[in-house]
């Protein structure tokens, strides 16, 4: 049945040579109350009916396929190139698990020491770890990874405003136990400026986005500023990026950051509704030993022979139990393996041409939507793919009419997170989106400025 | 020797084109421009070939059988895989209107619901994205749960011996102190040792069951009523719940959380390292703790977000490792209550049948072989007659033998352990080949032992200086620096 | 460019060490007046580009997931394993070719001797090739390895009427050069035991379908008697048969035929519009070195180990040339890994448990169309998975009913093949279809005895 | 050695599951039903290990470099492999209603035409199925042609010694009578041999061009003169078109019906030997001959079946590889004019420089070395100071030094033909290193000639025995039955 092999025989027999004469022996040790409970769940199916079922379940979901989308705030829309899934589907990539045994694991190995590399070269940090779970839990894996360094501790972390809404709930819940100060972030427009100056002896670390969650770039000049300021006071610059955006602009490693996190994602894995994605993790030489996660490095074999092991495992959980420098086992390999082909197959050309393609993009969107009555672009500093539109009617309004009529998912509805921007919307526009779509978006929005609109009360 | 990526780089090559705008140019900020980008630059085929050729350096469950104990190596169905993929599942965004991504959310509540089910729990929080990540949640949620009943000057978790490194781990993490209970000589928990911790300043206890040892405790329900009348709660790591899927319910013994480790249990591959998914249950008392938001339905049936009242907060962005969320909802709906009863009970008649033939041939000692094991059992690699061999070199020989080695020198508390866990998925004559391959080596060990010594003798790669590695560790290679 | 890896340095380097200036310069064997012609071609995509323009147009078309199908006649919407494609999707299958170096190519190799066995044991024959082309151009095969195996040469092929259409087609086709006399089928009612009557000894070879074109099984008995018929006027007999059917009912081997054919799509191969398909082609023992088509055999290594290559290869093009079996030399390779696999991993219970879907599916809607007014089984024998039914009005208008109305894509049309069946169709049921694509299927067909049809003129 | 599949079977092993009927059942005829179904009973782990295991016994071009001269073994680009697999494209009936697959229908009408307009000729049928099945259309439209002009009693078709094999054993098929051409000293076709087979018994000539010598046939329009002038027609075996799109087109230059290799020039993989897909293309005048159902496009623009008025009729049920076509589209659309140029030019560019790097080496006679190659070249494994060494020797030690040896002992009138075929899709590095491998080779081959006779050494499994394989044939084993 299903993908149990045996047969009654193959059972009869195992059960004599263990000496039972039925499996439910196996389980004396369960008290007889709640031994074989009567679980609750649906009768089974086979292949054929399981597949029929979830291919209607996926129907019932729009998919990029069949909308435009202007939809990113930290998940994003971006090419895959065919060869990523090819190689992760590979029985030998996907089926393995964490190279305990390094000689019959040399794949995963050589790709994770090339997925580092690679990721070292993009942020222009000095090494990076084999992944963390997402680039929210990698930010606060920064933090305490940032925590960890100071003697004696310090209490004190800073989190910008404009660091993605969801990362800074990470951190507080990660480390709502450790009797931090978490600041920064209370006023939605402390810049980061502003953000150094709360920088202080009992600053453990100062987080902040580039380009931030708002869209913005914040120039080489301004972070050397922000990482001089920080670091006067012995704390560290942990910065939080968009990877694609390296494709083209200056890298956190060249500015001075400690430790560059980011959501890889759009580095050749799917949307997928939110995960599995990508916790990029990247830091300083000097850090390594106080790093969070998988680390693959070079050595040689007993015939000299290059090849590669996991390394510095005295930073775990299993070798250090309660003294690690983080509980994570399981991480996201293959999802960094993926980043790894996509960053090989798009390589160098590849990488700045998609960043370049964003840009121009959303620049030509952004240009359009401003000469729209009743729009305006909220985007003080240059920006890369995402910017802030303020709307003449509720964000929620807008984008169920783009839905509706035009197909198209519009931006991210900005009043939760950022009251203080009004009606406001984050749209993102990357190189999957055609002059067509932008043309349709730049209608449909003009159609609401003259309020073709049900007000959403009466949708609902 | 594959060459390393870098190595195949030309400058001027080009993998995969890019289309040129086709939007009216704006011109780039030069002062925010990088002055390099040093990926490598290399052609689609030799791409292709550079990973397609170090796949085959790897050993993996589709090549054979991967008894590596406590992961639950079991096969990873290939349907799984189709319907992660389909477009409706793979390509929505986690932010669209929830009214667009009904069908997703369904999935998501009806997995939450059936989680709940098998463990006896009252609620799941799909969020979490491992086994570690599920702890964490968990740990923070018996904290929270302290506090809200006043009593947030406890601070003690404890953690028997033989726990995975991972809960002593995210114990220090969620800020509490992890205390050590040892084991008793019959695998069980130590009840004196654990009443003598059980105070007022007591969070929780976390507890494997069955344990690491592969040992069912059996004083679970006495386990769970004392750290109760302690006014603790008591954590479950979920990892071998493949052992009692239908056999006992987590919830039913006392278990007030636990994770649920679907890349074990629940077939979802475990991709050269991950992803995972670890969602956490919680009984009816902690639900309103759990991380979020998950999916709940509202009168009218529609599926929306839920944020839990009291929630420890969201532990990651989004919802989740959604892929593996349909991974796991598919195998479970395949499987239906008997079918994982059943796939338990071959699990453990699995382990008990590898357990029985190497005590019949007497080579490794098993310390809890007069006990039935779960879905694993511990063996020692201390072979009579040939001292000077180990565990690592029995590990090392069983890769030329075609197998890839069991966990080995973990639980901690069994010297030279390995750790066995077959999974059910196995053929009996696939059992008797381990068993005679383990029998092989252990008459080896004692005619030859420089060939244990010197294995693996027929992998891609000889035996791995780890020591030099560590000492000046290299984690990376970018042209035109020093390597880091 | 593309797939091109050359920079423009790499070509000045190579020219260097050939000697030329100007890649042109290698051409300079093509007459002047016709070089470098310009080319009328549609300007380059990217992948990305070309990915959505082929995701548009594959989406009008009405594919399978989108509509219930009772359409078969030679092609059949049966249920593929995942598993299937994981392995024919493997690079080290399908991107090797005929594996003329057999030490590195065992992979194929053991995978078609695997596929030759099973195929032996589904039909009951000796031996199988390793493929052709399809069900059609293995019957025209059959019918050249007949010709071949009569010293002197016999011109005539008696095939019969409920042989598929188009594979009569082909036999002509094949054979137009040959001087041959093809008959049997002139009149569309022509049984097997008429057929057998028009054997004689200038009879090379009798070609017969059972289950028929029409889905009729024809009973071992009446096999065996015609195969005695056949083999007394020293003729062959070659039996075309739906593979699935095995699964369940007696194979040619065990009722005297001499060759046996099949359309292998049905075994784990997409439908994918009629190709590529599986011919596959078995034989009897002392017919091998007759055979057309790459087999492969069993051998020892210098060891002496097991291993396997392409054997008899005398028979081939490519030694024999003008003299060869057949000209094949390309076949359907992963096509027939994909029948092995699918045999494989269904194995004995599943293929039986298939058939018998297909049969009870079948003959449930049989019956519930036998009771609706106006519709006609014409189902003299007993049948497997299809059916003729004499429809009230003619089978275009229906079928457009059934798809415009139902989402039902209906059977196919007899009355070009055989108009002495009246207005009749071939309705196809297999496991793929459900009991309620069927209770919709009786539904529609009844609204259709009471005319709510406009007539076809009007439609189109 | 991976076990034969049976062997992995056990009584009542079940690989994939079917769900029982949901309608009510029919007895099954006893009389019909067979006694027993010897196919194996094997879990679906197995199943998938055997063949993932499989598999890595086979070299392929996604390993390495393929060299296997006249087969063009370039890169499958993996998009070609998405895109044929859409369920639009995937999961559609070929006797549907073209209303229905209009898609499928546009892009079959669209890869006619850029064929037609790479060929330069004026009609495309797409239903052979590979290049042979292309050819004995060809040959068949020409005999009917000669039928349709009164000329039924000409037989003869004229094939060159260079000819592939499958170009006779076409002839023969369509019932004509194959004449060989001689080839000149020079590679071309002996002109005067021609001539004086050009007698009013020519249905055609069937020229590959480039000849499978790798060269252009220098004298190209004068031969198609010729024959025209005698009456004949003129087939080009199109399986090199590799070397001359956006350089040549067949049709000007004479040729009246040409096949296409979709699995060579077009990208579309060999899948192990198959399936490729050979449509045919033809000048105005036989258009009305090809082989069909074809797609045309009626006066509203959609598209339709079309049966040619005098078609030689189908050569295949339904409509071809339309697979096949899907991938071959998307290469044909990725490229254009200019990037078909650019594989034209760079795979003749790689041949001319592997060529003139073994030319300086001096190693392997290349008897046209004088002459610049179009995308293929032969040389010779006639190493002076190694006369025991023959080509075979020489193809098998390639393997060890990584690579997949080129056509060997073809075409026929080379002696030791080692039939090199570099492809576009290699860079300067993999020639490189394959010219040295070469080298290496024929300096064994002087100092250890054995190395050579027993080669291959890593390859998984020694050199087999062809002979024995052949003198007592075992095409299969049953269980129950003797092997046969
Ligand atoms: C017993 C046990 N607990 C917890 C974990 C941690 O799970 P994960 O690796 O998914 O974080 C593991 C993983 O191996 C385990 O075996
Ligand atoms: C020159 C030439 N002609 C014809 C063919 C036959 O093509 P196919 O194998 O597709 O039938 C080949 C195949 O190798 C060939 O090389």
């Amino acid at each position: 049945m299903r993908y149990t092999p045996h047969t009654d025989a193959d059972r009869r027999a195992m059960m004599a040579t263990i000496g039972i004469a039925d499996v439910a022996e196996l389980f004396a040790d369960v008290p007889a109350a709640y031994r074989f409970p009567q679980l609750n769940l649906p009768a089974p199916l086979t292949e054929m009916e399981i597949a029929r079922e979830l291919e209607a379940l996926a129907e019932e979901n729009t998919s990029m396929g069949q909308v435009a989308c202007f939809l990113g705030a930290g998940a994003y829309n971006h090419f895959i190139p065919a060869v990523v899934d090819v190689v992760i589907s590979r029985s030998e990539f996907y089926t393995a698990y964490t190279p305990y045994q390094p000689e019959i694991s040399q794949g995963t190995l050589q790709a994770m020491f090339e997925y580092q590399s690679m990721v070292a070269a993009l942020t222009g940090m000095d090494a990076a770890n084999a992944s963390h779970y997402d680039g929210a839990t990698a930010v606060a894996e920064a933090v305490i990874m940032a925590l960890h360094t100071h003697r004696p501790p310090r209490k004190k972390v800073l989190l910008s405003p404009v660091l993605h809404p969801q990362y800074r709930a990470v951190v507080r819940t990660y480390t709502q136990g450790m009797g931090l100060r978490i600041l920064g972030d209370e006023q939605p427009d402390t810049d980061f400026h502003a953000l150094a100056a709360l920088c202080d002896e009992e600053t453990a670390v100062v987080v902040v986005q580039n380009p931030d969650f708002l869209g913005q770039l914040h120039s080489p000049a301004e972070m050397r500023d922000l990482a001089a300021a920080v670091h006067a006071h012995g704390a560290l610059l942990a910065v939080s990026v968009d990877p694609i955006s390296l494709g083209l602009f200056t890298p956190p490693g060249a500015y001075g950051a400690d430790i560059v996190t980011a959501e890889g994602q759009a580095l050749g894995n799917s949307l997928s509704f939110g995960g599995p994605y990508l916790g990029i993790f990247a830091f300083r030489h000097d850090l390594v030993r106080r790093s969070s996660g998988r680390l693959v490095g070079e050595t040689v074999d007993l015939d000299g022979a290059c090849g590669y092991v996991l390394t510095l495992s005295t930073r775990e959980q299993h070798i250090r139990r309660g003294k690690a420098t983080s509980n994570i086992c399981t991480n996201q390999g293959l999802n960094a393996l993926a980043a790894a082909v996509y960053l090989a197959v798009m390589g160098k050309h590849g990488l700045r041409k998609v960043a370049e393609l964003c840009w121009h993009k959303a620049h030509y969107a952004a240009d359009r939507i401003a000469a729209l009555p009743g729009y305006e672009i909220l985007a003080p500093k240059p920006f890369f793919k995402e910017f802030v539109v303020r709307c003449p009617r509720p964000v929620a309004e807008i984008n169920r009419f783009l839905l509706d009529e035009y197909g198209i998912i519009g931006g991210y509805d900005l009043s939760q997170d950022y009251p203080h921007l009004g009606q406001a919307m984050l749209l993102c526009v990357t190189e999957m989106n055609t002059a067509d779509e932008i043309e349709d978006l730049v209608q449909a929005l003009s159609e609401v400025t003259e309020s073709h609109l049900i007000p959403l009360e009466v949708v609902f | 020797m594959e060459p390393f990526l870098y190595d195949l780089s030309r400058p001027g090559r080009r993998g995969v084109d890019m289309p040129d705008p086709d939007v009216p140019l704006t011109p780039l900020p030069a002062e925010y421009l990088r002055d390099d980008l040093p990926l490598p630059e290399i052609n689609e085929t030799e791409v292709v070939r550079h990973y397609i050729r170090l796949s085959q350096k790897n050993y993996a469950v589709d090549k054979g059988f991967y008894p590596l104990g406590s992961c639950t190596m079991k096969y990873n169905p290939k349907i799984n895989e189709r319907m992660a993929r389909l477009p409706g599942f793979a390509q929505i965004h986690p932010l669209q209107d929830p009214t667009t991504v009904q069908g997703a959310m369904q999935l998501m509540y009806e997995l939450q619901q059936m989680l709940a089910e098998i463990a006896g729990l009252a609620a799941v929080s799909l969020q979490p994205a491992a086994g570690a990540h599920g702890e964490l949640s968990g740990v923070l949620i018996m904290r929270a749960a302290q506090v809200a009943r006043g009593q947030g000057h406890r601070h003690k978790i404890l953690v028997p011996d033989s726990a995975h490194g991972t809960n002593p781990a995210s114990t220090t993490m969620s800020g509490l102190t992890v205390v050590e209970i040892p084991s008793g000589a019959d695998g069980n928990v130590d009840i004196d040792a654990l009443k003598a911790q059980l105070d007022d300043r007591v969070v929780g206890l976390m507890i494997t069951n069955p344990s690491t040892l592969g040992l069912f405790e059996q004083h679970i329900v006495e386990v769970c009523r004392l750290v109760h009348e302690a006014g603790g709660f008591v954590y479950g790591d979920g990892a071998n719940l493949n052992a009692i899927m239908g056999i006992a319910r987590p919830g039913e013994l006392g278990i007030d959380v636990l994770h649920f480790n679907l890349h074990k249990t629940f077939s979802t591959p475990h991709g050269g390292g991950g992803p995972g998914s670890g969602p956490v249950g919680v009984t009816a008392e902690l639900a309103d703790f759990l991380p979020g938001p998950i999916v709940a339905q509202n009168e009218s049936g529609e599926y929306v977000w839920k944020m839990p009242v009291r929630s420890i907060g969201r532990v990651k962005a989004f919802h989740g490792n959604f892929g593996m969320h349909v991974r796991a909802y598919t195998y479970i709906r395949m499987h239906g209550a008997e079918g994982l009863r059943r796939v338990s009970e071959d699990a453990v008649l699995n382990a008990n049948y590898l357990q029985a033939l190497l005590k019949q041939r007497g080579d490794y000692p098993i310390p809890y072989g007069h006990r039935f094991c779960m879905h694993e059992f511990v063996a020692q690699g201390r072979i009579a007659g040939a001292e000077g061999v180990h565990t690592l070199d029995i590990a090392k020989r069983l890769i030329d033998y075609g197998f890839h080695p069991p966990t080995i020198y973990f639980p901690l508390i069994v010297p030279e352990a390995l750790m066995i866990e077959p999974t059910e998925t196995e053929t009996q004559e696939t059992l008797d080949a381990f068993a005679d391959a383990l029998t092989a080596i252990a008459q080896e060990a004692r005619t030859d032992p420089e060939r244990l010594h010197t294995a693996p003798h027929t992998a891609p790669v000889r035996r791995l200086d780890e020591v030099r590695a560590a000492r000046q560790p290299i984690l990376a290679r970018v042209p035109g620096r020093q390597p880091a």
